[in-house]
């Protein structure tokens, strides 16, 4: 149903919003997708079960947003009528297929992981069990059924992500390998419609979807986006009018800050140092640890260096992810800090006092590693002060390895490091999608930190209070100070990311899980 | 006789990273209509200096301290650019010493010759074209209208020196200067060009300037003789005059170094030494350090000109009234006998 | 002929030197020619540009190998000496080259002293540093050149003198045969003489034999005792060089000899050039080879035109 | 010469007496040499020193290679120290007021804003970790010129030797070794590098080794072409008459008669092995931080063009001025070796 | 001339065989597989091996690798999981070709002329300014130029587009100028010595003694003949503007391949740089094969046999 949108772009030019990326997009296929430039594309293009308006999570195709029953073991949802640009209804079954899809093996979705919990999935994800056991099921066409196999509080937030959105098993089939690599094999039932994008394409254009349920919401007719890699040139198509919205660099950024398109997007994301304790055992020691994080002057990082409007990290969970079921209004984050805020804050004498004491516990009189970095521009600049800053500790001398980003990763996951600074960024809004990394045997756990409390505690929030919000919440919270007064990773800083934003725009919201949604928003 | 073209104590300087060189100092000749004249002079000694000064080709390092370069009357020395491009080709014109790198290698030889014609005259590319064969036909290439359109490097070197002079001859120039124009081949092809330029002389009626290290070349060709050595003339006289009474010292080494096929000595006689360095000349005679004969005026005062007769002049003091009687070498008195019977009535001269 | 009587130096005998053989590309630079270098005399051998004379020279002192044939220099096929062996080793003393090019054949990097010392090296000839200095200082004078001039780099030296210093360098290991490829072409004519006295006078002292190639046929003929004429890669006449000059019998020799300049007003006048058509005496497809017409002359004929020539030779000599 | 005859009378009328005496010429004399005793390598030098440029140019490289390697002993500051207070100054000549060298960029004056204390100042500013911009300048010329020279060096071993070689042994020998040159250059070099450094540990070593493996082909081919002239000159062939062996002629005929080339190419290779690292630095694979190079200055500055330019104006200075310099100091050793061009 | 060709082309092969192998085999060296992303389980990394081929012996993925080539094929990319390599090449090859050519076209022509002109003004001030400006071209790495280029001539005098690759010719103007430097410079310098020895040739008197004005002589003489050597580095400067369009076009947000070679690299998708790898030693030889034959035609001395020179 592409026939609407010459008319649209034609007639109302001012209807259109041009944003940059500085990357492609990978893959439009909601199974394969893990990367933020696709997720926000495929959010675009489709309409799962919920979504996220700012904080808010709203019912999308669900009719609303349900309650677990069962002990929190079931979902129901109820679907509205609604159907796909090509016209066929989108039904129950589609979830069911796009769920099954996902973690079935064959698929080889990186994003699989992410249905753990639900019935059987593990099982289905180690080809123990067949794809179609999976707990989610069609009770005829408008509604689904989603069983558990542990109580997920969370459950619903996931539901906003693409990788939970429906697909048509005819279309998926009928375009085999082509499926989500060019426009041409895309179906949507999202408030657009994805154009002229082959699969490698550096622009691409998003047009209102007519058959949207509810396209009268949506306001803008066309959104372009542009693969833009050059921060500078990013800036300069802004200021010439070519963009409405740019993200900054850290200088363009602190420049920025009194522009009145200035527009920082706290990210879901958190840099943290981890420390090899498998490798140097030096690390085992809780003074040292503690040393390099109190050394560590986040604040005046930020704020010199780094300059993008970054903010520094109290814990390994970001600001802003989540809001204490009591009282919305209090951020986890700042919850946790309050205990142990002395522990990320810079403390010279407290510092070198504990290193020299961790030192001579564990019999060294210095130690000398080297930080694993990437060759992407933040990773370099923190390095640089990283090495800086702990090689002010007496004793400590720091060495930069930089490899190319997935040659980190690589790295960072065969143990082959001293230190690194890993990032993490959130799967869904909940704390325990950054919490959960550091239990022992997390494959994520690259540091090896292992605490048999907070193990527990992680534990414990998953089933004894997976149900009761308030003591889940608080078991977490105990988690996370545990992880941060202990030093087991330490947090740098959490990602924001400054945006020049045409004022033109209204009512445009930034999810908890990264996506902007442009349904409701509009143009002045 | 008219002298068509005229040289007047010419001296010219280069500008070099060490200091200047002086490389023609004070030359004077003239040419008469239709005449040969051959210049003749080691390397180095400033034969084609002297000829680049004619065609106003100087490089822009040279400078032309005095003098003047009369072209029917006419000093070329003060012509502007534009007036010099329209002689040149046109009035006089040159043939190079090397047929292998005097050619463009890109262009058709066709084009090449049919050039002159283009630039001197309103002519259209066909009708010059057509020129360029007849012409090529004279100077002896076969079948000229099918090689219009080959390269140079399709020719033998004898071929090339011959399309040179074509080029040279399009135009019928009135001054057609050979720099050498047959040092790089060999004597069999040698002789075709020299004989080819003589025949073309009748035809077109033009004076040439014929320069050359080679005195049995000379012989030859040449109605008048001029011996350069180190930047000046230091004899000059009609061919008989030069080769059978010659004068200056440095031309008697040149006749007996040369061994003929006749003769058959032991030794031959060698002018010892090498040639001066124009950045510093020796005071006095140029060839004073070579010269058996060297007086010790010659190593103070350069010799002026004597005139032997009419046509024939020489600068050595040899000539200065009151120097000695030299005993000549024999293949001088050979020399000097032949005159003797050539011109029973006057005297050899001392 | 009274070849019995003198010594054999170097015999070539069917030389064929082609280059790039088989490619498109490929020169029949020599094509089958034989000859013979008695001791101490001297041979011109003449010819047109491009007929191979630096080729014969050269493919004589192995710097090339021949394609066919062979060249023995005492005696001895060079071509079976081994490259550093003790006989090679001994031939690269016997036989010297002088070379055309006054300012490529020196080194422009080396002083003269070096240069001409270098053979001094190689064979081991002077013990001492002091005694190849003198030795060096012996050869400079022995070609007339200043001594103190052995310090000196090539360039600084006129073309004449470089000449000299090539002749100094051959001269050093004291060699029983030079190859003087056109020593003197890119000579000044005041110059030339010198070098060719010189060499003429080396020979009396020194019992050289020479291979004296040129093109400047005054001087072969003042030089020679001999002269082979060239043509195309093939030898077309050989005889003694008063005999080549007074009774050439091949055309191309008649041809070349009428093109020679001399220095005379009066020959050059009457100068009759004489055309050579070489379809007529080599182009066609009878089978040549070098035949005595007369004692000690030889001509590049077909068996049917060996008795014209002899007849011509004996014309000739009937008018002496 | 109409006057030739008047002249004649006025030089007779002077004569001295003695003036038709026999002169002494000096035998020496006709052997005269009159130029001084140069050696051709001074002759070549007095020719560059005639080129104006170049000497300036060799001059400007003199200075930058003294102060970059000297920073090695002495450097106004520790190229690597970070103090972030005094992150992203602009240059400041203490009290100079001079626009651009005061203190102030876009507007501001950034060291007041910062309260930097009075007396503080950085002559080229400061980077975003209050790292004087100067040391990191002096230090990452020196690893930039320290890169081109080594990887100059392997480039003129592995070239030469492979040019001399090829060229020298000529016949099949050159066939192999042309062909297999032909395939080394066209595989571009920079996907030559890319390779090595994916293959290899990142850093100065792979760097230099990359560079150097991929950049002598260049070399290798000059040298092939030069030799194939110089073994047919006659005096490589008279030392061939007199029994030199192939290793003797290389090293005593071939060599010196071919340096002049491998000067000048090397002249050539190190402003592009400069410029090579500063590329892959642009792309995230020069010299890892926190160590300066050219490149690395320049690619972070680029990034801050409008905000910081002064961090772009410096290194931008020197790099351009080291380019020129090799390249007219190249032009002038060419036009020095080569005998043909008199001035 | 025929065969000459045939006689490349089976060089050209071979090179590529040769430099697809070794680019193979150097790709295996490299640490670690693609795949081992704790996100995935054990099947799952099981099954992407068996997609990519990587469980097979390395001799099997070799032969698959080069046969693949032969057909067309190159994998597919690890980065754009399915996205086969060929197709990312052939969606993006386009504006980087333009881009090569229009920097080659106005480089070699800007350069040869400015090369004409100091070697005719040889020893004045316009010789030096020309000579200056050819190494400033030179001089400057080209993502500063370029990042100069759009920030004062595109954003502040407004005279082109600032980036993107949407606005037709007037789009690749900026880039182009911004690789052209290189070629500029380079055929600028060559252009002078050439021309220098030229105007110094027999055949330029000649020319001048025919009655040749100056600006003659060097327009039908020299021009063409200091041209030649021009030809022979072509093949190089190629080489030059691949590495200058990766900057460039990352600098302006152009689409071309030098951006996703660049992009390949830093996110190891070694079959993309296998495939580029490739790629660019075929453009590079094609480019050498065509500048060979066009020298025969621009130079009538040199004659096309089986040697390549
Ligand atoms: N452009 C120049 N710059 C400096 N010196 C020059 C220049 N042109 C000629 N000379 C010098 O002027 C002198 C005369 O040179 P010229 O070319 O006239 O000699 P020539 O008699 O023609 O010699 P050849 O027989 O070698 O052609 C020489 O010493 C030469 O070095
Ligand atoms: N190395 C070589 N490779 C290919 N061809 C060659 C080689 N050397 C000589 N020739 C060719 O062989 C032929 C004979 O050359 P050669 O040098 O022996 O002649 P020449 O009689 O010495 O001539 P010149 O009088 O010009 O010195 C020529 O056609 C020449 O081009
Ligand atoms: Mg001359
Ligand atoms: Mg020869």
């Amino acid at each position: 149903g592409g026939n609407s949108s010459k008319a649209t772009t034609k007639s109302a030019s001012d209807s259109t919003w041009t944003t940059m990326v500085g990357d492609v997009i990978s893959t439009m296929d909601p199974s394969m997708s893990t990367d933020i430039i696709s997720g926000q594309a495929l959010s675009n293009t489709t309409e799962g079960l919920l979504r996220y308006s700012g904080a808010d999570l709203q019912p999308a195709l669900a009719t609303s947003v349900p309650e677990a029953t069962n002990n929190g073991l079931t979902y129901t949802y109820h679907l509205r009528k609604s159907t796909w640009s090509n016209g066929t209804a989108v039904t129950a079954k589609d979830f069911v297929y796009s769920w099954q899809r996902t973690v079935d093996p064959a698929t080889k979705s990186q994003y699989a992981y992410l249905f753990s919990g639900i019935k059987n999935a593990d099982a289905i994800m180690a080809g123990k069990a067949k794809a179609s056991t999976l707990g989610v099921k069609a009770e005829g066409d408008d509604t689904l059924v989603v069983t558990l196999e542990r109580a997920m509080p969370y459950f619903n937030t996931m539901l906003a992500s693409p990788t939970f959105a429906p697909q048509s098993q005819a279309f998926v089939e009928k375009a085999g390998s082509k499926y989500g690599h060019s426009s041409k094999y895309i179906l949507s039932n999202g408030p657009y419609i994805l154009k002229d994008w082959n699969g490698t394409s550096d622009s691409w254009t998003s047009v209102k979807n007519p058959k949207y349920w509810n396209a009268k919401n949506v306001h803008i007719k066309t959104l372009q986006t542009k693969v833009v890699k050059d921060s500078a040139t990013a800036l300069n198509l802004y200021n010439t009018g070519k963009l409405d919205d740019a993200s900054l660099s850290g200088q363009q950024a602190a420049q920025a800050k009194s522009n009145k398109d200035y527009s920082a997007l706290k990210q879901s994301a958190v840099f943290y140092l981890e420390m090899n304790e498998k490798k140097d055992s030096f690390f085992k020691n809780t003074k040292i640890r503690q040393a390099i994080s109190m050394i560590l002057n986040r604040q005046q990082y930020i704020s010199k260096v780094l300059n993008d409007g970054s903010i520094p990290a109290t814990g390994v969970t970001p600001e802003g992810l989540a809001g204490d079921p009591d009282d919305t209004t209090k951020d986890f984050a700042n919850e946790a800090a309050e205990s142990t805020k002395q522990y990320t804050t810079y403390n010279k004498k407290e510092a070198e006092k504990l290193f020299a004491e961790g030192l001579k516990e564990t019999g060294n009189s210095s130690i000398s590693v080297s930080l694993l970095s990437d060759d992407t521009s933040a990773a370099k600049s923190t390095s640089q002060y990283l090495q800086s800053a702990l090689q002010t500790l007496d004793g400590l001398k720091v060495s930069i390895t930089t490899v190319p980003f997935k040659t980190r990763l690589t790295r960072s996951q065969n143990g082959q490091f001293d230190m690194v600074v890993s990032g993490w960024s959130a799967d869904f809004p909940d704390p325990i999608t950054f919490l959960d990394l550091f239990t022992s045997g997390n494959a994520y756990n690259d540091g090896k930190w292992s605490n048999a409390q907070y193990d527990k505690l992680i534990q414990e929030s998953k089933t004894t209070y997976a149900t009761d919000a308030t003591k889940r919440w608080a078991t977490l919270l105990k988690a996370q100070e545990i992880l941060t007064s202990e030093a087991g990773v330490i947090p740098v800083y959490q990602q924001v990311a400054s945006h020049l934003v045409n004022s033109k725009i209204k009512d445009l919201k930034f999810g908890p899980n990264g996506f902007y949604n442009y349904v409701g928003a509009s143009i002045k | 006789m008219e002298k068509i073209l005229e040289v007047n104590h010419l001296t010219i300087d280069f500008n070099t990273f060490a200091s200047p060189v002086h490389a023609i100092r004070d030359v004077s000749f003239h040419l008469n209509k239709g005449e040969t004249l051959a210049i003749v002079g080691e390397s180095g000694s400033g034969k084609s200096v002297t000829m680049r000064t004619v065609m106003g080709l100087l490089a822009t390092n040279a400078k032309i301290e005095a003098g003047e370069v009369k072209l029917e009357g006419k000093d070329i020395l003060k012509k502007s650019e534009k007036e010099l491009n329209a002689m040149r080709g046109n009035d006089v014109a040159m043939i190079f010493q090397d047929p292998m790198t005097s050619l463009d290698p890109t262009m058709t030889i066709g084009k090449q010759v049919a050039e002159p014609l283009r630039l001197h005259t309103k002519i259209s590319q066909k009708a010059a074209l057509k020129e360029a064969v007849r012409v090529l036909e004279l100077v002896g290439i076969h079948d000229a209208a099918r090689r219009l359109k080959d390269y140079p490097h399709q020719f033998s070197g004898g071929q090339r020196q011959r399309i040179v002079i074509a080029i040279a001859i399009i135009n019928h120039p009135k001054v057609l200067i050979a720099d050498e124009p047959t040092t790089a081949l060999d004597v069999t092809i040698q002789a075709q060009i020299i004989h080819l330029l003589q025949e073309i002389q009748h035809k077109i009626d033009t004076a040439i300037i014929f320069i050359t290290h080679d005195l049995g070349v000379v012989a030859g060709i040449a109605d008048r003789v001029a011996v350069m050595y180190a930047g000046k003339i230091i004899e000059s006289g009609d061919v008989d005059e030069v080769f059978y009474n010659p004068q200056h010292p440095y031309t008697w080494g040149l006749l007996e170094a040369m061994p003929t096929l006749e003769t058959k000595r032991d030794r031959l006689y060698a002018i010892p030494g090498t040639p001066p360095d124009l950045l510093d000349p020796p005071k006095g005679d140029a060839f004073a350090p070579r010269n058996r004969y060297a007086m010790k005026i010659d190593t103070e005062q350069e010799p002026p000109f004597f005139q032997v007769s009419k046509t024939h002049f020489a600068a050595t003091w040899l000539l200065a009234p009151g120097a000695p009687t030299v005993e000549l070498p024999p293949e001088i008195v050979r020399r000097r006998k032949i005159w003797a019977q050539k011109h029973p009535s006057q005297e050899a001269a001392k | 002929m009274s070849e019995d009587t003198r010594e054999k130096l170097v015999e070539v005998r069917d030389l064929v030197q082609t280059f790039n053989a088989g490619k498109k590309d490929e020169v029949r630079a020599i094509q089958d020619i034989s000859f013979d270098i008695y001791r101490g005399e001297t041979l011109g051998l003449v010819g047109e540009s491009g007929s191979g004379k630096t080729t014969t020279g050269r493919s004589i002192i192995r710097l090339y190998d021949p394609t066919s044939g062979t060249v023995k220099f005492e005696g001895e096929d060079i071509a079976k000496l081994k490259n550093g062996s003790k006989a090679m080793h001994q031939f690269r003393r016997q036989m010297q080259m002088i070379f055309q090019d006054p300012y490529a054949s020196l080194n422009p990097r080396m002083k003269v002293k070096d240069i001409i010392a270098e053979g001094l090296d190689i064979h081991h000839l002077v013990k001492t540093e002091k005694e190849r200095d003198d030795r060096v200082a012996a050869l400079l004078e022995e070609v007339g050149l200043n001594p103190d001039h052995a310090t000196r780099y090539p360039h600084e030296f006129s073309g004449g003198q470089r000449q000299r210093i090539g002749i100094a360098r051959a001269l050093a290991v004291e060699p029983e045969f030079i190859i003087a490829d056109e020593p003197i072409s890119a000579l000044d004519v005041s110059i030339q003489a010198q070098v060719v006295n010189l060499m003429k006078d080396i020979q009396d002292k020194n019992g050289l034999t020479y291979l004296f190639i040129a093109h400047d046929l005054s001087m072969v003929k003042y030089i020679s005792d001999r002269i082979a004429v060239m043509h195309n890669g093939r030898l077309v006449e050989l005889a003694s060089s008063d005999e080549v000059y007074t009774h050439p019998l091949h055309p191309y020799t008649q041809s070349l000899l009428s093109a020679i300049p001399e220095p005379d007003p009066d020959t050059e006048r009457r100068r009759v050039l004489v055309p050579y058509d070489a379809s007529q005496a080599e182009g066609d497809d009878k089978a040549r080879s070098m035949t005595e017409v007369f004692p000690g002359h030889f001509i590049y004929a077909a068996t049917d035109e060996v008795a014209g020539y002899q007849h011509a030779a004996q014309a000739a000599h009937a008018n002496d | 010469m109409a006057d030739a005859k008047n002249q004649s009378a006025t030089a007779m009328a002077s004569l001295p007496k003695d003036a038709f005496e026999p002169a002494q010429v000096d035998k020496s004399e006709k052997e005269r040499i009159a130029a001084p005793a140069l050696t051709f390598t001074q002759d070549a030098m007095r020719r560059l020193r005639q080129n104006k440029a170049a000497i300036i140019s060799f001059w400007i490289l003199v200075v930058i290679a003294v102060l970059a390697f000297g920073s090695f002993f002495w450097s106004p500051a520790d190229p690597n120290h970070q103090n972030l207070t005094y992150s992203y100054l602009p240059p400041k000549w203490g009290n100079l007021n001079i626009p651009g060298l005061n203190g102030w960029n876009n507007g501001v004056d950034v060291y007041k804003a910062n309260g930097i204390k009075d007396g503080v100042y950085f002559l080229i500013g400061t980077d975003g970790f209050g790292r004087d911009m100067l040391s990191r300048l002096l230090a990452g010329t020196r690893v930039s010129l320290i890169i081109a020279i080594i990887a100059t060096f392997f480039d003129l071993s592995i070239g030469v030797v492979y040019g001399i070689i090829s060229g020298w042994r000529g016949g099949r020998t050159d066939i192999v070794m042309q062909r297999v040159i032909e395939i080394i250059s066209s595989v571009p070099n920079l996907v030559v590098v890319i390779l090595m450094l994916l293959v290899f540990k990142p850093g100065l070593t792979s760097i230099i080794l990359a560079i150097a493996l991929s950049g002598w082909v260049t070399m290798a081919r000059l040298v092939r072409a030069q030799t194939l002239q110089l073994k047919d000159q006659e005096y490589v062939l008279a030392a061939r008459t007199l029994g030199e062996s192939s290793v003797k002629i290389a090293l005593k005929h071939l060599v010196p008669n071919l340096s002049s080339t491998i000067i000048i190419q090397t002249m050539f290779t190190i402003p592009s092995a400069i410029f090579f690292e500063a590329f892959l630095s642009y792309i995230g694979i020069g010299i890892p931080s926190p160590q300066a190079s050219l490149g690395t200055l320049l690619s972070d500055a680029q990034q801050n063009l409008q905000t910081q330019p002064y961090m772009l104006v410096f290194p931008a200075i020197v790099i351009v001025l080291l380019m020129l310099a090799f390249n007219l100091l190249g032009d002038g050793l060419r036009d020095a070796f080569d005998p043909r061009s008199s001035h | 001339m025929i065969k000459y060709i045939l006689k490349r082309i089976a060089y050209l092969i071979l090179t590529l065989f040769l430099v697809a192998s070794i680019t193979f085999f150097l790709m295996k060296l490299l640490p670690g597989t693609p795949f081992n992303n704790p996100k995935l389980t054990h099947d799952q990394i099981a099954l992407l091996n068996k997609q990519y081929g990587l469980d097979k012996p390395l001799w099997v993925q070799f032969f698959q690798y080069i046969v693949g080539i032969a057909h067309g094929d190159f994998g597919q990319s690890y980065q754009y999981v399915g996205e086969p390599v060929s197709t990312l090449i052939a969606t993006r090859v386009g504006p980087s070709l333009q881009l090569g050519a229009q920097a080659m076209v106005v480089g070699t022509i800007l350069g040869i002329l400015l090369g004409a002109i100091a070697a005719i003004r040889k020893n004045t001030w316009v010789d030096s300014v020309a000579t200056i400006f050819a190494i400033l071209g030179r001089s400057i790495p080209s993502f500063v130029f370029a990042a100069l280029l759009q920030f004062f001539v595109a954003y502040k005098w407004g005279l082109f587009p600032v980036a993107l690759w949407e606005n037709g010719f007037s789009s690749s103007v900026l880039p182009t100028i911004a690789l052209a430097m290189a070629p500029l410079a380079n055929t600028a310098r060559f252009m002078r010595t050439e021309m220098v020895d030229v105007l110094n040739s027999d055949y330029i008197e000649l020319a001048r003694s025919k009655g040749d004005a100056k600006w003659q002589a060097v327009a039908w003489h020299a021009l063409r003949n200091s041209m030649i050597p021009i030809v022979t580095i072509i093949g190089p400067m190629a080489v030059d503007l691949m590495s200058g369009s990766m900057v460039v076009e990352n600098i302006f947000a152009i689409p071309g391949i030098g951006e996703q070679f660049v992009k390949s690299i830093t996110t190891n998708d070694y079959p993309v740089i296998m495939g580029l790898t490739i790629m660019y030693c075929f453009m590079l030889t094609v480019v050498i094969l065509i500048v060979d034959i066009l020298y025969g035609f621009i130079d009538p001395r040199i004659r096309l046999t089986g040697e390549a020179n």
